[in-house]
């Protein structure tokens, strides 16, 4: 079972990570969008990181609300809304419970990829977040490592793509050949759980 | 790194300080990032908020003021605001005849507007919202975001914003808005790329002797990379995929209103000779031009190029166009 | 070179057909280089004849109109404009009040307006001439060609235009202007150096994280060069450098009208938050600001940059400042 | 004895020469200056050349009288009243005789320059075109090419000059190390002089 605490310090190894990877977001972000994906995440996980650390729901389900909305309140662009909603529905979706279970709460993120998808509107293989987060997901069945693994390879597959939403999507095919920012940033997001889960964090 | 600039973090607070110490006549409130005017709840009109990614200044901090905007939330730099900032704004502004979110095209800005708009009801405020799409650089298909909103939005700001004046209700101010939007069509140039503060170099390579087509005005990429061309060609190909697709829009042989736009860097000197060329090609292709706006508007940072806009204005168009405006950027009649 | 132009050797006379196309309210001679207002001769008031080299735009064809200048000349990019230009500009202005010639102390406007003032007279006009000399980065002395003039112009354009407007005579014109020259003081600084068309490199060799104090508008270098600053740090030198020396003028803790002006390639954005700096420092110091214009005033190409211009305001002058006036560049009040 | 054509040639050739050299006049008026003296001189030679092509006065005053006024109305800047005072003064001192002799001219030159000093206020060693044009007409006594060499010998000694009049005077101790580009332009009209005595051009 996981407690409130473990979601606290998935959010705070993500805050970590997209930190030090912020750079690296950003420079995705610049042949095929606007070149601020990694000050976007990082202004947001900062804002979230404070926010538990001031104070910390008890619950699970509120964690994840809580983080949603401060990043919906501090991001901003396509990632605040989309990245914002993951985890507020996520967490709607494990209620007020003091601790969930592995399998509450993939069903729960299962839940939370599925708002992603029908807000973005977009649908896999369109070279967003999504291509990572849907094979993410689909492996947590196995292990959050699995997990993070799967979404990792899902934002490498978005390289030879062709943007169908969001910014990249008016380049047309110039947007092929470069890796989706919010794909990258969706597989850190996994990453950092499974270092949470096993321990490392 | 050239920047003028304290730190890349507050680039968008110190910006809101300077607007408020320049702009007495305005209440900006720095802490919430929203720029209103003093009077926007006297005379029950009609609220008209707008917002979007700083960076394109004056958009839109520089159109709030009697005759345009009600409100402007200004995001960090080419990051759509977020919804509490509308949501503040539209409190700020409703009068309880509801408000108007005019929102550029892009998927961070409908996401954000969106939700400020449920929020917004949610606290009892009657909101309307409009999509600026009028970029034809950009095809408007199921496999693209849509066309993003560019200059347009100034067109859309100004003559929606004469209607609210004038105490139009709701749903004409959004009507004639969504018409100047229907109506207008823009192509963008990029001579060089710009610069964030955030990223501290350019958004994109472009070699001298090269220059992007149907470039955005956060400094995404254009669609297409030529080898450098003169005013006059540059003139031709803009205004020229501009009227193709403004063909829809009847009357096809009406008047345009035009704005020629700088994306910041570009010299006025410069401008004005370009809009020579542009006046040149329209006259022979028969277009009359009813009124030309030229200089810095839409802009992006420290992006050296042009944007042209043309909007089919019917005769209401122009009376509103026409009707006094004062705010920081646009001024005139008072 | 990112340029919008069709050639170096058109810009000139590209922008002038632009601003004829833009501008149906102004008389722009295209052949022969002026721009004059169309009623400049109704009503007979004294004339405000201005000019200099272009790429400084919208100094100083944006300056005419109603409450400001009767006719621009434009010179070639950098270059003072020739004594024809003013003669005509003179003749088309003048309704028997005399004409003001505006002049920026730099050798070549000075020598050309001396000939051309020289010239008229002989055409029996009358013709005064004031000479701005605002800016503090160089020294006054007999080693120099004296200090430049820059964005004091534009004070003193406008306030000396209101004089006109209201029916002052020439000496009293004159007077103003010169009074409002004597209290107003500049300090520039450059991030970049700009490109001419001519040169099509950029006129100085500025490397990336340092910067040019006390820099000219024409691409000349400054008087030092210096690691990168902070916009804190450039107000506090650029205002002090211009405070030190307005303390010659009376009263030493009068208000003050400021012009935060950008060099042109600054976005607006950068130049709002330069501006909250400006005030800052002018609060630390105790001194009040009476009325702020922030923008792209008096440019130099693409170069980035700013400058701060106070000028400490009497009564009259306030007056003046604040009286309506109607051109492409500024705009109140009608 | 020299008629109007050879005054005529010798506007030509500054014209040939100026245009040549154009480039490089920009280039020294860059660090000290505006980056402008080539293409100012290269727009007034070359009207100054249409001018004369289109109808050369008969007496060499008138020639170089009318290049004078030419440049006047249409270089602009420093160096078009300057240039422009030179040529005038120095045509009304030929007055309206249709050969000169080399004495007069040397005579009218010198009138010439100072008037250049009068209308300027700079004096040798400010760094100016008069530092080029001083020597060039003191030692005009000897031969055309001596004064030719004597301006460029003087336009040289522009280089550890501080300058004390114009735009490079805004530069103050950072105008030295420079050569002055109106100088150097002054240089080139004196050797134009003596290619066009010594039969040259
Ligand atoms: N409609 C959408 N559905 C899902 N994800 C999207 C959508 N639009 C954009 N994204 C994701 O958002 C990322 C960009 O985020 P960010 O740069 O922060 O916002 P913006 O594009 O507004 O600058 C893209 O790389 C993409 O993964
Ligand atoms: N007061 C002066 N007297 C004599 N020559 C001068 C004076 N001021 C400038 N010059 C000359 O003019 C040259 C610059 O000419 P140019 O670049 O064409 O004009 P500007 O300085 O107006 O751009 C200088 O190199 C210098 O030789
Ligand atoms: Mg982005
Ligand atoms: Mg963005
Ligand atoms: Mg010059
Ligand atoms: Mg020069």
């Amino acid at each position: 079972m996981r407690d409130a605490d473990f979601f606290r310090r998935w959010m705070v190894a993500t805050a970590a990570v997209v930190e030090r990877e912020a750079d690296r977001l950003t420079e995705l972000d610049s042949p095929i969008g606007d070149a601020d994906h990694g000050s976007n995440l990082m202004r947001g996980f900062t804002a979230v990181r404070a926010a538990l650390n001031k104070d910390t729901p008890a619950a699970p389900g509120a964690v994840l609300q809580h983080a949603g909305r401060t990043l919906i309140s501090t991001v901003g662009g396509a990632s605040g809304p989309l990245y914002g909603t993951l985890l507020r529905r996520t967490g709607k979706e494990l209620g007020d419970a003091a601790e969930v279970s592995d399998e509450d709460f993939r069903g729960a993120l299962d839940a939370g990829v599925g708002a992603v998808a029908r807000l973005g509107g977009a649908a896999p293989g369109d070279k967003t977040m999504l291509d990572a987060l849907i094979p993410g997901v689909a492996a947590l069945g196995t292990s959050y490592r699995a997990a993070a693994d799967a979404a990792e390879g899902g934002a490498l597959a978005t390289v030879p793509m062709r943007a169908h939403k969001g910014r990249a999507s008016y380049l047309g095919e110039r947007s092929v050949g470069h890796q989706d920012p919010g794909a990258t940033s969706s597989a850190l997001l996994l990453g950092a759980l499974a270092d949470v889960a096993d321990g490392l964090l | 790194m050239r920047m003028l600039i304290n730190s890349a973090e507050t680039v968008v607070a110190d910006a809101l300080r300077g607007m408020a110490a320049a702009h007495p006549e305005l209440d900006v409130d720095v802490e919430r990032r929203v720029i209103a005017r003093r009077d926007a709840r006297e005379g029950g009109r009609v609220g008209l908020v707008s917002g979007g990614g700083s960076g394109h200044e004056p958009l839109h901090g520089g159109f709030v003021g009697y005759g345009m905007l009600s409100a402007a939330c200004p995001g960090e730099v080419f990051t759509s605001p977020v919804p509490d900032q509308m949501v503040r704004a539209a409190k700020v502004v409703d009068a309880g005849q509801g408000v108007l979110f005019v929102v550029k095209n892009y998927t961070g800005d409908v996401l954000n507007f969106d939700m400020a708009a449920e929020l917004a009801e949610e606290d009892g405020i009657r909101v309307e919202r409009m999509l600026v799409d009028d970029d034809v650089a950009v095809t408007d298909s199921l496999y693209t975001a849509g066309r993003r909103g560019t200059g347009a939005t100034l067109f859309v700001e100004k003559i929606a914003g004469a209607a609210a004046e004038a105490g139009a209700p709701l749903d004409q101010v959004a009507a004639v808005a969504r018409r100047v939007n229907g109506a207008s069509r823009s192509f963008g140039v990029a001579l060089s790329a710009c610069t964030t503060p955030a990223k501290g170099s350019p958004t994109f390579d472009l070699p001298d002797g090269e220059l992007e087509l149907g470039v955005g005005i956060h400094g995404e990429p254009g669609r297409e990379r030529r080898a450098m061309m003169s005013a006059r060609e540059i003139a031709e190909f803009a205004v020229g995929a501009v009227l193709e697709d403004l063909a829809e829009v009847a009357p096809a042989d009406g008047p345009v209103l035009a704005l020629v736009n700088g994306m910041g860097a570009t010299p006025l000197l410069e401008l004005y000779g370009f809009h020579a060329e542009v006046t040149a090609v329209l006259a022979a292709r028969g277009v009359p031009v009813a009124r030309t706006l030229v200089g810095n508007y839409v802009t992006s940072l420290d992006m050296a190029g042009c944007s042209v806009t043309l909007c089919r204005a019917d005769d209401e168009m122009l009376r509103l166009w026409d009707a006094p405006v004062q705010t920081p950027a646009l001024r005139w009649g008072r």
